[in-house]
């Protein structure tokens, strides 16, 4: 922790970065932070309340972070998966940005906690099982002690995609409609994605309404199927979605599946290496076709 | 029959008044409606196009004139685009009158000075007709009216009609570049060719409209010549979707554009955030 | 409210339940907080694919009762107001077909079956009664109109929810029956309940078999006493939380629009809806049209929020809110300084759903802590800025 | 196509699945035209919509075709190596790979979502895919599940949530 708000304070006084964003411990718990002023970097924390993916507010649409100057950004290992995304992509030049990057054995489920915990199979979150990036290559800094692995929760969620998987498709249906159907439309889960970077968003367009704008089953079921697609091959399984959606649609379960296709068809797991191709956008001669006729 | 339900209207003429802007001419569908229909210079109102949803524009025809109304608009969006699609003898949907008025009552006696920009004359025209067709209650007349170019003049039927009469002044401009040969009016921007037509300030208000870039670069020159801020009015073009004061749209500070306005005076304008 | 000897009877809680049995078997809707498995199916597989054993997540939401069993007395805060039962996420505002030039259209009814609210929030219920202020503005909005006058609530007091609570900060409180008709306290086995308007006496003589009154007995006084404790205590509960000058916000509010601690708010705000979606008293909404095939469709409002660039763009490109600074802005102003000006209330009931919901720590009450000291303690104030506002900016 | 989709859905004995089949202008439009004019017989129930190419075949036209009352979909397109712009089958191959599993995950019957490689000159091919498809989805009966999620005021004047009781008059 220290490590990092000496890092900070260097950057900021340096003039290498006009802005931090960090974590600072709040009223309800850690939250994202701006730091400006190399005095407040005695306000960045780094704990396993640390849950939030703060490369959002490295995405283009943010206009109202990148006009506070050039960023260093603190990012744990998942986190840079979702840097290497914006880079792969073209949303963002490596000089962009100064990546502080924290070594990380797992987060807790929950941000809003009044103190950091220690984690346990019951308050982990399910997406840090089997990380494989607990020390991000992606940094320009790189901090902490090597980390052990994050422990495994009371259920995985391969484990219940797998459950899913293994239910009748009517169950399936019925499952995901009744679990769809409550989405309001907030577009909380499109707006905290780091990588929903679309100046604008299909959902947006009204000519024609591809996705019917308002909550009912059948415009939900349309708006979350697009949403899930589009992140195949590209979402780094950071859980921002999820943990934002208002009302607690099990999205991880479905980002989950998109990854368990992409890694079976085309042998692809997204990392931190910016320089591998998405498998969205590019093709193999033999790829699988056995659903073609 | 809720607030929201809209009143369906025939289609009765169209106008192109240029390559992307046209007129309709609407005559409700309700013979008693059609018949008590009233509403005040300034006053807007939904159109709808079944299926492709409302749009918000002022009634641009004249309270003074009985029995249909129209509305002028610019093919852009969703709705305007279908609208432009619709033919003579279709049906669209039309909610309203609403919001405040241009008070032309409180004008008699005075000088009236229009000025506008682009599209900006259709709600003036309903203004200017509503002057003219009670033209004896006020003074001097003058109107300024500027567009890109000839071709994006709107009303120009009705601009040549003011130009032949004698109790009107009106100043048409196109801005450089935008004229042809045979264009007799001035050339350059609405602001400079208001200065320089310099309309007595005194007894007189100023009707302002146009492109959010001509009203703010002809306020100060009003300023200058004279015109007190709470003579000079203009219409706020908010985005809306109720029209009724329901949906919050177009709450800016202390307004509702759909309520309060769409007309405010300068002098308004000045206490409001610059959130339009 | 303030009299509560003469109109307070006494309900068990098993009567309370049957209540909600007697008015469902009267074919009454009974909307009320159930418990929810947040991944609760149809099927078999919450149990094993949502759910990880041993902890069971629960939600609790206002639900149309199946049956009374449902009724969740718990007094947990639902995750929705009940905003969605006077203001649907979507409804039909009007339908139309069109037989070639020909419009035909089709007026939705405005009169509603009666249906009855238990166990409602404070928070809640008070949010109706101030929104009835714009729905009722010049124009009648008789769709939400119909709701309300359809409509009986009781209120449940409220033992306050978590420090994100602050209703008596904006005039309410937990144990308010504004927008409401009767209020419940919980007592030793069962509750307390006075109505409090006509609607809320006409239910409760209705079913008068499953009240006593309280008549002047030992154990009345008893129950009044532990009600009156319960309902003071929780009172004082949320108070500490957040105590605000209403009006000396909403003055300060509009005479700081640029000021640096309302114009710069929206830096971690992700500009989703998701507080204005679990806002009781957020009532902005969008109107479009939805085809069903070819010639007819549906007219439909539903929620929007001002908190999307998209609620003020127009089609030329031009967006007055056009930053996430000025929209967060748009949404403290509005609430707080806006509707008090026009409606002469606040537009909150401090519930604190908007600061629960959002994982990026925008947390309304720091933040009218903030404005509350720059508005009466001016020079105490940029300490209590720090925290509301990007750090050292 | 005047006519409105009636989402009522039709009898189970009387079922005849409505199909939108999306094609490539290059193959398999001209391979469907082929089967015409080689007066094929062949299953009537498809409504075939030209694109340039299988690349330009967005997942969301298929949401939409269910949407709108389809029972089932066909998307077809030039064999791999054969796209007339190089690879737009290429990358549509991977996309609907994905949209395919994607949506049996979902629990959308992949029986409903048939897709195909059928060139300009396989009439016959596309005669069977076609065959087959109806059959399918036949044998699925009609899409109900999908259109059971339209809002419950569709097109008829009845708000959702609280029943209604007639206007006051």
């Amino acid at each position: 922790m220290s490590e990092v708000r000496e890092v900070a304070r260097k950057l900021l006084t340096d003039g290498t970065v006009r802005v931090i964003v960090g974590w600072e411990d709040a009223r309800r718990g850690a939250r994202p932070v701006f730091v400006t002023d190399p005095a407040d970097t005695e306000r960045l924390i780094f704990d396993t309340r640390c849950v939030h993916n703060l490369v959002t507010y490295l995405n283009p649409r943010r206009d109202n972070v990148a006009e506070l100057g050039k960023i260093g950004l603190v990012v744990k290992g998942c986190d840079a998966k979702a840097v290497a995304g914006l880079l792969r992509e073209a949303q963002l030049t490596r000089d962009d940005v100064v990546l502080i990057g924290v070594r990380c054995g797992g987060v807790l489920e929950e941000a809003e906690l009044p103190k950091a915990a220690s984690l346990s199979p019951e308050n982990v979150a399910p997406r840090c099982y089997g990380c494989d990036n607990r020390e991000p290559e992606l940094v320009d800094h790189l901090l902490g002690e090597s980390q052990p692995e994050p422990p495994r929760p009371v259920m995985t969620i391969d484990e219940r995609v797998a459950a899913l998987d293994a239910q009748p498709l009517e169950e399936r249906w019925a499952f995901w409609t009744e679990q769809f159907s409550k989405c309001v439309r907030c577009y909380a889960c499109r707006q905290v994605c780091p990588l929903c970077v679309c100046e604008r968003c299909v959902a947006e367009k009204s000519r024609p309404q591809w996705i019917e704008a308002p909550p009912h089953p059948r415009g939900n079921l349309s708006w979350n199927i697009t949403r899930a697609l589009h992140l195949a091959g590209r979402c780094v399984d950071c859980g921002e979605c999820e943990r934002f959606c208002p009302v607690g649609i099990p999205l991880s379960l479905v980002n989950r599946k998109l990854q368990h296709i992409v890694a079976e068809r085309y042998g692809y797991t997204v990392s931190d290496d910016p320089e591998s191709p998405a498998p969205i956008g590019d093709y193999r001669l033999d790829d699988k076709q056995e659903f073609i006729k | 029959m809720n607030i929201y339900q809209p009143q369906l209207a025939l289609v009765t003429a169209l106008t192109d008044e240029t390559h992307d802007t046209r007129t309709l001419r609407l005559e409700f569908e309700d013979e008693a409606l059609r018949d008590s229909f009233d509403f005040h210079a300034g006053q807007f109102g939904e159109y709808s196009v079944f299926g492709a949803g409302e749009s918000t524009f002022c009634i641009a025809s004249a309270p003074t004139r009985k029995g249909f109304i129209e509305c002028s608009f610019k093919a852009v969006g969703k709705v305007t685009s279908a609208l432009r699609e619709v033919n003579v003898g279709d049906t669209v949907g039309f909610r309203g009158p609403y919001g405040n008025w241009f008070p032309v009552d409180e004008w008699k006696g005075k000088d009236v000075v229009f000025i506008a920009g682009g599209i900006g004359l259709a709600p003036v025209r309903c203004v200017i007709w509503n002057v003219l067709d009670r033209r004896e209650e006020f003074g001097d007349v003058t109107i300024v009216y500027g567009a890109r170019s000839v071709d994006d003049l709107v009303y120009k039927r009705e601009l040549e009609e003011w130009a032949s009469r004698s109790d009107v002044k009106i100043v048409t401009t196109v801005d450089p570049g935008g004229e042809t040969k045979d264009w007799t009016g001035e050339v350059g921007y609405v602001t400079p060719v208001v200065e320089a037509t310099a309309p007595m300030a005194q007894n007189a208000v100023a009707v302002l409209c146009g492109p959010p870039i001509v009203v703010k670069l002809t306020l100060p020159v009003l300023d200058k010549l004279g015109f007190a801020d709470e003579a000079i009015f203009t219409t706020l073009e908010n985005r809306m979707k109720c029209g009724l004061g329901k949906c919050g749209r177009c709450n800016i500070g202390p307004v509702y554009v759909c309520k309060d306005g769409p007309v405010f005076t300068a002098a308004q304008l000045k206490e409001l955030p610059a959130e339009f | 409210m303030t009299d509560a000897t003469r109109e307070t009877y006494f309900i068990s809680d098993d009567d309370l339940r049957a209540l909600a049995g007697d008015l469902l078997s009267a074919g009454t809707e009974v909307i009320a907080p159930v418990a929810v498995d947040v991944c609760a199916s149809p099927s078999a597989i919450a149990s094993s694919a949502c759910l990880r054993p041993g902890v069971a997540p629960v939600d609790i939401e206002y639900r149309a009762l199946a049956d009374a069993a449902e009724l969740d007395l718990s007094r947990g805060l639902p995750v929705l107001s009940l905003k969605q039962y006077f203001l649907p996420g979507h409804e039909a505002l009007c339908c139309w077909r069109q037989h070639g030039t020909e419009v035909e259209i089709e007026a939705v009814p405005t009169t509603f079956a009666p249906r009855v609210v238990l166990a409602a929030k404070s928070c809640d219920s008070a949010a109706l009664a101030i929104v009835d202020k714009v729905m009722n503005w010049d124009y009648q909005d008789e769709l939400w109109n119909g709701r309300r006058e359809a409509t009986t609530i009781v209120n449940l007091a409220c033992p306050v929810v978590d420090e994100s609570c602050f209703c008596t900060a904006v005039g309410t409180a937990p144990d308010d029956v504004k927008g409401a008709d009767a209020l419940l306290t919980p007592v030793e086995g069962g509750y307390l309940m006075e109505a409090t308007t006509d609607k809320g006496r006409v239910l409760m003589e209705a079913h008068g078999a499953r009240f006593k009154a309280e008549t002047d007995t030992h154990g009345a006084k008893h129950r009044g006493r532990q009600a009156a404790e319960e309902r003071a205590a929780a009172r004082a509960r949320v108070a500490a939380n957040l105590e605000i000058d209403a009006e000396s916000v909403r003055e300060w509010i509009d005479a700081h629009f640029e000021d640096p601690l309302l114009a710069a708010l929206g830096v971690r705000c992700n500009g989703c809806g998701a507080c204005s979606s679990v806002c009781p008293t957020c009532h902005c909404f969008d109107i479009v049209d939805e085809e069903e095939g070819i010639g007819k469709g549906t007219r439909r409002r539903c929620w929007d929020t001002c908190q999307a660039p998209t609620f003020t763009l127009h089609a030329s490109g031009h967006n007055p809110r056009d930053d996430q600074h000025s929209r967060y802005r748009q949404r403290i102003n509005h609430k707080f300084a806006i509707y008090p000006l026009k409606f002469g209330e606040v537009l909150c009931t401090g519930c604190g759903r908007c600061t629960r919901a959002c994982h990026a720590g925008q947390d309304l009450v720091e933040i009218l802590q903030a404005i509350d000291i720059a508005a009466r303690r001016p020079d105490a104030a940029a300490a209590a800025v720090a925290g509301a506002e990007p750090a050292g900016s | 196509m005047s006519d409105a989709v009636d989402t009522s859905g039709a009898a189970a004995d009387g079922f005849e699945p409505r199909i939108t089949a999306f094609v490539c202008n290059w193959c398999t439009y001209t391979g469907a035209d082929l089967a015409g004019t080689s007066r094929l017989h062949m299953a009537s129930n498809v409504r075939i919509i030209r694109l340039p190419c299988t690349g330009r075949i967005d997942p969301l036209f298929i949401v939409k075709s269910f949407e709108r009352g389809a029972d089932g979909v066909i998307v077809s397109g030039c064999h791999p190596a054969d796209c007339h712009y190089t690879s737009g089958n290429y990358h549509a191959r991977r996309r609907f790979a994905v949209f395919h599993d994607l949506m049996e995950f979902v629990g959308v019957d992949p029986r409903r979502m048939t897709f195909s490689w059928v060139s300009a000159s396989e009439g016959a091919k596309w005669r069977d895919v076609v065959d087959e498809a109806v059959a399918n989805v036949r044998a699925l009966g009609p899409f109900e599940a999908y259109r059971a999620l339209a809002p419950e005021d569709a097109g008829v004047a009845a708000p959702a949530g609280a029943r209604v009781e007639a206007e006051a008059s």
